[in-house]
């Protein structure tokens, strides 16, 4: 049987894989629908027939289990890593790339609707660089966006996704991880929207260490199982 | 076949997807679109401008804004989407015939514009002399009106697919991106785009130009060639 | 009731059409005016062409304007020819003729398509676009056009204007076999004369919107209260029969009310009514009948009235009584006084030229 | 050398002009032919307005067609004046007069707007829009447009055929003013002998696309090889002086080359010159002068040419000699054969009309 | 005032960047297309149909591939970021100047179809009576062709002006969404969309209705009374 998925954008590459990896393992064939979370919210509050919604963050899926939505608690599947990229650097990156910023532009994913940006703003209240660095940041719809104006040479450096750069195989010398205490985890969770069978099976699927290995593979960390 | 081993399953069917609504979406504006076209061309009430405003407003709309509203009616809390499930049918939202009816509202303007442009601007002469030679007004219509409008039926049409084929918010908003259902071209190129996926998107994008660039510069030869044959 | 009863008010702008008249719905009614006075107006209320109209129009039992009814313009039966073509820039000529007679199936196939197309004179542009046509050459296709859609009534406005003298001598000749050979009722807007006298039974004169007087051709044109008698081209319309020909001159005997006229033979048919047209400046009048002259007639007239006018006048026109024909001379008022003309003297009209219409 | 020089082909369609001629650059220039022969081609390729003319076109030293240089219509100083009248929709009557006369800043100002506007009686249309005029009005506009232009030479393709008779009569004498008084050479295409009558010098006809003769216009009006002497309304055109006054009877004496003639009084200046025309058909011969008649102008003729004709022609031509001028009469064979013509003869024309021209 | 006691700054901003963004866009749309119009309207060249084609092809790709391509060409490594580089120039991306160049492109056939279709309704006559008469070509179009093809500048002016302001994908894509500078209305709009708060949505999106819908009515309706008087 066929399951819907809706994946929130910047997962989609991941989830192509899961499915794919799926895919062998059970007779169950997956519809990956991607947008952003915030639209596959108002979707799904509008009837719409996924199965499953795999978020970008926690709030939209707890908002819609407590709207009625599904009959299980949502899970964390994810959770994201924020990296500074700085292609052309020419010393090794790390938070002193940031604070030697003058006039060039920063690229961050919109604060107001992409977790990514949040904890990018997070990261540069804590370092007291936020104010300073206002009219140089450019924000990005969602961190694929930021991540496509540092690659494409529009903006120098950008607050992106560590899925982003190891897709990429972006070189380690680029890019400094961001410390997870830096920032509110970008906890991303899963809503089990429909019971039936086929949609449990990838709920299931989706907790297993196979498919963990997967999401820890493409740069996510994993929360402790049973939280 | 060659295109296969380009794109994958779920391209092939966005791209089959994309011309079927393209398509269906053409031939129900110009249903729609042609006696709309008409009537304000032809009259002189007060109603006219209001009309004309309201065809135009998508064009001012952004089309992910229109596509929220449009959930909204749509879907199954929304007005519409309680209706049809009184009526015992299913929320139009998130099915191709709910794809069909946003991308007519979205695109009206397309034809409308260019027909009523083409309309205003047949002599009313040729309709007087018509109507003398014994044609009633849907005969006048056809025999008349249609073939001096020509160009501007071809206009809309492909402004109508065209635009159809280039959708993206709306789409999105209340298609909700299913694949082999309601995922088209234009959000399959995004995806990629999304995924990093470049070379693919690469891929469809390039596909799409070459198509589009070959359709219209069919379509213009076809009109370029009616138009002066018309004039010599 | 044979008639278009006709009693209408239209206004458009500052201009007020007024008209209430009855024509007879057979041969063929002109109407004359001058410029802006309405003709046009007048053949679209008709034709059901004007919103705004108010009034009655019944047409042959027909009713086509009434209070609570306004039959629409493809209902009437009626065939229009404009001032300019109007052909299908979209359509052949081939097509733009067929156009009317393809929607004309439930009607009486008068006109034939073949007939119409000899006729005009157009066979070699059947396959042509309009546009390749010159101006006269459309208008004769939109003549043909019209006539194939099988009309009850024909409205033509002008139609003869765009069209070259030799041209209009081609057609007329068949617009007046439409008129004596299919009794098809015509109303005939024209600025000129020559068609007038050629073509019509019947002429209306108006006026800034108004119908100021109507009746047969030869009454109007012979009437000395109006307009018609004191233009250029002032005329007589007479009929008579023929009554003889003269092989050797081609020449042929026209019998009239008064006696025997000849003319350039047109036609062998002795028996044959026809239609004379006498214009007042070709008409000179003797007291005596002279010989010796190349004016062939010389006919016995009595003077019935002489044109009322201020000494200033150079010319008069004088109405004169052959048989019970009236015909018209214009003479000069010097000649009035040399002559000693009265009304009631018999004086004889040497007629310099005639035209044999029909 | 002051002259339309012409030396041009151009092809549209299956239709070829193939012009060469020499055209006087003053007075007015009558253009005739048959529908469709090309006249209409030869102004717009004068004007500029056909591409793919070749060829050569020189006006009054200036260059306007050669083969490395195309004058472009806006610099020829040239005024049209179209079959339609082709009004702009946006202006109102007034700004379509002024559209021309505030880009003529440059040329001479020889026509005045209030003198203009007066002449073809617009006054009152002035602030209208052209689409609340009727046909005629709009081409009086068109024309006081053209020569508010101030244009050197001015182009008119059948400028009057929309307009009514009387309309025509009253802009006529205007068009003669224009040539008798402003001395601006006009090409003037026409299918009204009449209006070529009356205003031109100079003939040129044409036929399928070429030019068969041009020459002054009497001389082409008389010529019986032409088909202008056979036409309805064949004319002679001869020029005469005022020589007297009848007060009494509103005549004047015209003395022509051949004697005198009485006509309506238009003048009272002796010795002015003026054109008169006569027609064929309204000239009859006769062997001795004759009297008590109403005919005044008796004129002595000799006979220059009977038209020959075969056996079955009903009427023939005469061409007379009145002293050095030339007139028409068309009389019957069968007069001819009675009265016993013949080339030489000496005989009298009794001409029943004379119109003066100008 | 009152405008702001329902819209935050941002949003006040955005409606200005919006208004600026689509006034010049328009004003450079019609210079540009303006010419182009009326070469396309009379040429007969072989070149036209490729050129109609060319202008009509932002109608067909989706806008947000058109904006991810646009950024790609304005990167440091794109065709025009190397140019602007060479030329000393800043690079265009997040900038309003960068905004307003991916506007023309993407509004570009609504302004020039209408002022094409305009165009070719004229008659020839009129600018022959027009050359007869002593007016250049440049004069001949001001005094003739402008006046006469006023209802196709309405057309245009209103498709190009509110598709700007209904621009989405392109804005999106180039504009970086910097407040004061290159956010613009729609996007803010949407926005409150993606953050769930949709009470200011409604009301942006409301306020945008309502202001387009008035835009409209009086363009339609000058333009309406402009085709009245002609007709009369
Ligand atoms: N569309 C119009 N709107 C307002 N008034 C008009 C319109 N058309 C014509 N008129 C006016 O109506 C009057 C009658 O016009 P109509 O065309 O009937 O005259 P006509 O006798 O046919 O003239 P013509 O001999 O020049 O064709 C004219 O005085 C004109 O000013
Ligand atoms: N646009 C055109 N394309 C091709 N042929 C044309 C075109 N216009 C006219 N012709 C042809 O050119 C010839 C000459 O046309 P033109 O208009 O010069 O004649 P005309 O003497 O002015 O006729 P009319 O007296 O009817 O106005 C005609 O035989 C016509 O068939
Ligand atoms: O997952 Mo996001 O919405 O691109 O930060
Ligand atoms: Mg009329
Ligand atoms: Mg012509």
């Amino acid at each position: 049987d066929k399951v819907r998925v809706a994946v929130a954008s910047n997962f989609l590459a991941t989830a192509k894989q899961l499915a794919q990896d799926f895919q062998t393992r059970t007779p169950h064939q997956l519809a990956l629908s991607a947008a952003s979370s915030g639209k596959f919210y108002a979707q799904i509050r509008q009837g719409a027939p996924y199965d499953l919604f795999l978020s970008a963050d926690a709030e939209r899926p707890q908002r819609l289990f407590r709207e009625g939505v599904g009959n299980k608690p949502p899970v964390t599947y994810a959770i994201g890593q924020l990296v500074l990229w700085h292609p052309e650097a020419s010393q090794a990156v790390d938070q002193t790339s940031l604070e030697q910023l003058s006039h060039q532009r920063l690229a961050l994913a919109n604060p107001r609707v992409a977790p990514y940006g949040l904890a990018a703003q997070q990261l540069l209240q804590q370092m007291g660089l936020w104010q300073k660095l206002q009219a140089g940041l450019v924000r990005g719809e969602n961190v694929s966006q930021a991540f496509h104006y540092v690659r494409s040479g529009n903006v120098d450096m950008g607050l992106v996704a560590l899925s982003q750069v190891k897709t990429m195989a972006i070189p380690e010398a680029q890019w400094w991880q961001v410390p997870a205490e830096r920032y509110t985890p970008i906890e991303q969770q899963a809503l089990l929207i429909q019971d039936n069978a086929p949609a449990q099976a990838v709920w299931q699927y989706l907790q297993s260490p196979e498919a963990r290995a997967i999401i820890q593979h493409n740069g996510y960390a994993l929360a402790n199982i049973g939280e | 076949m060659l295109l296969s081993t380009y794109l994958s399953p779920d391209d092939l069917a966005a791209l089959a997807t994309t011309l079927k609504l393209a398509f269906l979406t053409t031939v129900i504006l110009l249903l729609v679109g042609a006696p709309l076209a008409w009537w304000l061309s032809q009259t002189r009430s007060r109603a006219k401008v209001i009309v004309e405003a309201l065809v135009a407003l998508p064009l001012i709309l952004p089309p992910t804004v229109l596509g929220f509203y449009l959930l909204l009616a749509l879907g199954a809390q929304g007005p519409v989407g309680q209706m049809m499930s009184a009526l015992g049918l299913g929320p139009l939202a998130f099915t191709f015939t709910g794809l069909v009816i946003g991308s007519v509202f979205y695109s009206l303007p397309f034809v409308v514009q260019p027909l009523q442009s083409a309309f205003a601007a047949i002599e009313p002469r040729s309709l007087e002399v018509a109507a003398t030679l014994g044609a009633r007004p849907l005969d006048r219509f056809f025999s008349v009106v249609v073939p001096l409008a020509r160009p501007g039926f071809l206009t809309a049409i492909v402004l109508g697919f065209a635009h159809t084929v280039g959708e993206f918010g709306v789409v999105l908003m209340i298609g909700g991106n299913i694949p082999g259902e309601t995922q088209v071209l234009s959000i399959a190129i995004y995806d990629h785009v999304e995924a990093m996926d470049y070379g693919r998107a690469h891929i469809l994008a390039g596909g799409l130009l070459v198509l589009s660039f070959t359709l219209l510069l069919m379509v213009y030869s076809v009109n370029g060639r009616f138009r002066l044959r018309a004039a010599s | 009731m044979n008639t278009l009863a006709i009693d209408i008010q239209l206004t458009r702008g500052d201009f007020q059409l007024k008209v209430n008249c009855s024509l007879p719905a057979s041969g063929i009614t002109a109407i004359f005016g001058r410029s802006g006075c309405g003709k046009t107006s007048l053949l679209r209320a008709i034709a059901g062409l004007e919103s705004g109209v108010t009034g009655t129009i019944s047409f042959d039992q027909q009713h086509w304007l009434q209070p609570e009814l306004n039959v629409p313009t493809h209902q009437r039966g009626i065939g229009y020819v404009f001032q300019e073509p109007g052909l299908f820039p979209h359509l052949s000529v081939k097509q733009n003729l067929e156009y009317g007679l393809k929607r004309a199936t439930d009607r009486q196939q008068v006109f034939e398509f073949d007939q119409v197309v000899n006729w005009l004179g157009i066979e070699s542009w059947l396959d042509k676009r309009p546009q390749s046509l010159s101006g006269g050459q459309r208008q004769r296709v939109a003549i043909g056009r019209a006539l194939l859609s099988q009309p009850q009534l024909l409205l033509m406005d002008e139609p003869l204007s765009a069209l070259d003298a030799s041209s209009k001598r081609e057609i007329l000749p068949y617009l007046e076999r439409l008129h004596s050979e299919l009794n098809i009722p015509i109303l005939y807007v024209s600025h000129s004369t020559d068609e007038v006298a050629r073509l019509a039974d019947h002429l209306l004169l108006m006026h800034q919107g108004e119908v100021v007087a109507q009746d047969t051709i030869n009454s109007m044109l012979t009437r000395l209260d109006l307009p018609l008698a004191h233009s250029e081209n002032a005329e007589a319309i007479i009929e008579a029969t023929v009554s003889g020909v003269d092989g050797e001159y081609g020449l042929m005997q026209l019998a009239g009310s008064g006696g025997e006229l000849s003319v350039a033979c047109q036609s062998v048919d002795i028996g044959r009514q026809v239609r004379l047209r006498l214009l007042a400046r070709d008409i000179s009048v003797t007291l005596k009948r002279q010989t010796d002259s190349s004016i062939l007639n010389v006919l016995p007239v009595e003077i019935d009235a002489i044109q009322q006018s201020d000494s200033t006048a150079t010319q008069l026109l004088l109405r004169l009584r052959w048989g019970k024909d009236i015909v018209l001379a214009r003479v000069t008022r010097k000649s009035v006084d040399a002559l000693g003309l009265s009304v009631g003297q018999q004086i004889y009209a040497q007629v310099k030229s005639v035209a044999v219409l029909a």
